[in-house]
């Protein structure tokens, strides 16, 4: 049992998953259960197309080098979509900057993985603007020149403020039918 | 269940000697006048092709006539269907029973007890459909795609049309927790503020599942008063995360610790 | 070994991969042999922390239901409840597409609002499909792909009790005449 929700929870986290963060989200646990567990999974996967590997300090799902080639394929065909995570901290940077983590994740009201920032410094559509003076010097986050580049907007002031902002309900709205009631 | 006014006490001991086991309700705990209908109907093991139409008629106007705070736009509807139970009542009243074309007795609550079947059905099949296992709920998919080294997942492209329509859920969700920012004092608002903080201490809970905690009208109230104190002192936030999703109360966090 | 080149690409697709999809990234390959393969998966997993289901009309790697409870921790929050109205009217629009708004609102003998077809449509489980021909040209709903995706299903015939749906009218031809009882 234990080892089967070791896997669920690797599978399901958006980063790399610690032994520390897996020991608290399994608690109680023993450490040298957990070691067990990790180890029999690890063993299970050997040899397959999945493997278990050790990245950064937490344990993560890859597709083993044997097959990148077929894996590429995947990728020529079709680029990846954005997720929805991944916009919804995009759009609130892009509206609410300068930002800091703790802020984005009031707003969502779910944490805010080290991975998508990550993603969004990478791609260069946000960059680190400074730091924040309170407790912890959170870093704060803007957009960068990039990101108008590839959404093709010439400046900020081409996205929508909530005066022009189109009711995402209007769009769908269709005109009012009288109820077919007796 | 939230007691009723003392005006309205008669009435309902009247309906209650009728039916001894119907527990008092609450308009707002329906979705409309068939569900209603199908409550009192089935709760009462009533047969569905032979309602007791002048029975069902004085129940269901006893519930929509308790709710004072039924707003205009329901109200229509509520009242709709009472005016077609009274002309119901008022038609199996005639001495001779209504004929077709082929000379058979018609039953005038045939239409109404289609309706009733028909929307009992789907109510049903709604049940069953939240009792799937359903996304982000009971089942979790793969949140991350680091592949092996040897294979570089390629960036996602930009989506003007994709960050557009996220970022018109961001601004409505900022716009309506202005709008909501509203600030009142009241003695036992203080007491909540502790049971709202106790209550979230052990992570984020629905608005809805805190209330279903307390009993009574005005614990409610008070409690709704002091989150939104809790909310104005940025002690809680207050998130709706999708457009009527429920609503979402978390202590605040601040780099992973949390500030009271 | 063509097993283990299925998992990898099932891992590393962003949403269920269809059987037509893998059979082109691995061609050439026998159609019984990937049937063969998926079904040695399928078997593979079943009762482990991870489930490989077919989804949509593709396969996908998701948690097993049993851990919902751990994997939530993941992301500190509820998901939110649906409410009776939500369900109540997608529950109509999935068995009776494609059907329209008026069409809904009489079936629930209630006004159907703006908001809870625009909650539909924005999380992607049903979409317009065109206009109905009658006066007003309603716009005439069904369900997305999305709809399937998030609820587990493969495809609409999955849906709950559907074979058992009761014809209403059928119940007046055969039914007794009721003594009134007024």
């Amino acid at each position: 049992m234990l080892s089967q929700k070791v896997e669920a929870l690797i599978l399901a986290s958006d980063e790399p998953i610690s032994f520390e963060k897996l020991r608290l989200f399994l608690s109680p646990v023993d450490a040298s259960k957990l070691h067990g567990a990790l180890s029999i999974l690890e063993e299970h996967y050997a040899g397959r197309g999945i493997q278990l590997k050790q990245i950064a300090g937490g344990w993560q799902f890859r597709t083993a080098p044997a097959y990148a080639g077929i894996v590429k394929q995947l990728w020529q065909t079709k680029a990846p979509r954005l997720s929805r995570s991944m916009l919804e901290i995009l759009a609130i940077i892009a509206y609410q900057q300068p930002t800091t983590r703790a802020e984005i994740e009031a707003m969502r009201g779910m944490k805010v993985s080290s991975s998508i920032i990550g993603g969004l410094l990478e791609r260069g559509w946000i960059k680190v603007l400074g730091r924040k003076d309170v407790p912890g010097r959170p870093h704060l986050y803007g957009t960068n020149k990039q990101f108008l580049a590839d959404f093709g907007l010439n400046s900020l002031h081409d996205l929508p403020d909530s005066s022009q902002l189109v009711d995402v309900d209007g769009i769908f709205q269709e005109r009012p039918t009288a109820s077919k009631n007796p | 269940m939230v007691g009723v006014k003392l005006s309205e006490q008669a009435a309902i001991t009247d309906l209650q000697t009728m039916l001894p086991d119907l527990p008092p309700v609450q308009l707002d705990a329906f979705e409309g006048p068939l569900d209603i209908l199908l409550h009192l109907i089935r709760k009462q093991k009533m047969d569905i092709f032979n309602i007791p139409i002048a029975t069902i008629t004085a129940q269901y106007s006893n519930i929509i006539d308790s709710d004072l705070s039924l707003n205009v736009d329901v109200a229509g509807e509520y009242l709709v269907m009472a005016s077609t139970l009274m002309q119901l009542k008022s038609r199996l009243l005639l001495p001779r029973p209504e004929l077709d074309e082929e000379g058979n007795d018609i039953d005038p609550r045939d239409v109404l007890v289609a309706q009733l079947l028909a929307y009992e059905q789907y109510r049903l099949l709604a049940e069953e459909i939240n009792e799937l296992p359903r996304m982000h709920r009971d089942i979790f998919k793969r949140a991350a795609f680091p592949e092996s080294e040897n294979i570089e997942r390629p960036l996602p492209l930009a989506d003007l049309e994709a960050l557009l329509v996220a970022f018109g859920q961001v601004l409505k969700r900022m716009t309506k927790e202005v709008r909501h920012r509203v600030v009142l004092e009241s003695m036992s608002v203080r007491e909540q503020i502790q049971f709202v903080i106790a209550s979230l201490q052990g992570g984020s809970m629905q608005f809805h599942d805190l209330l279903h905690e307390l009993r009574g009208r005005e614990a409610w109230v008070t409690t709704l008063l002091a989150i939104l104190e809790l909310w104005r002192q940025r002690i809680i936030q207050v998130v709706q995360s999708e457009h009527n999703a429920g609503i979402t109360l978390l202590l605040c966090v601040h780099d992973d610790k949390v500030l009271i």
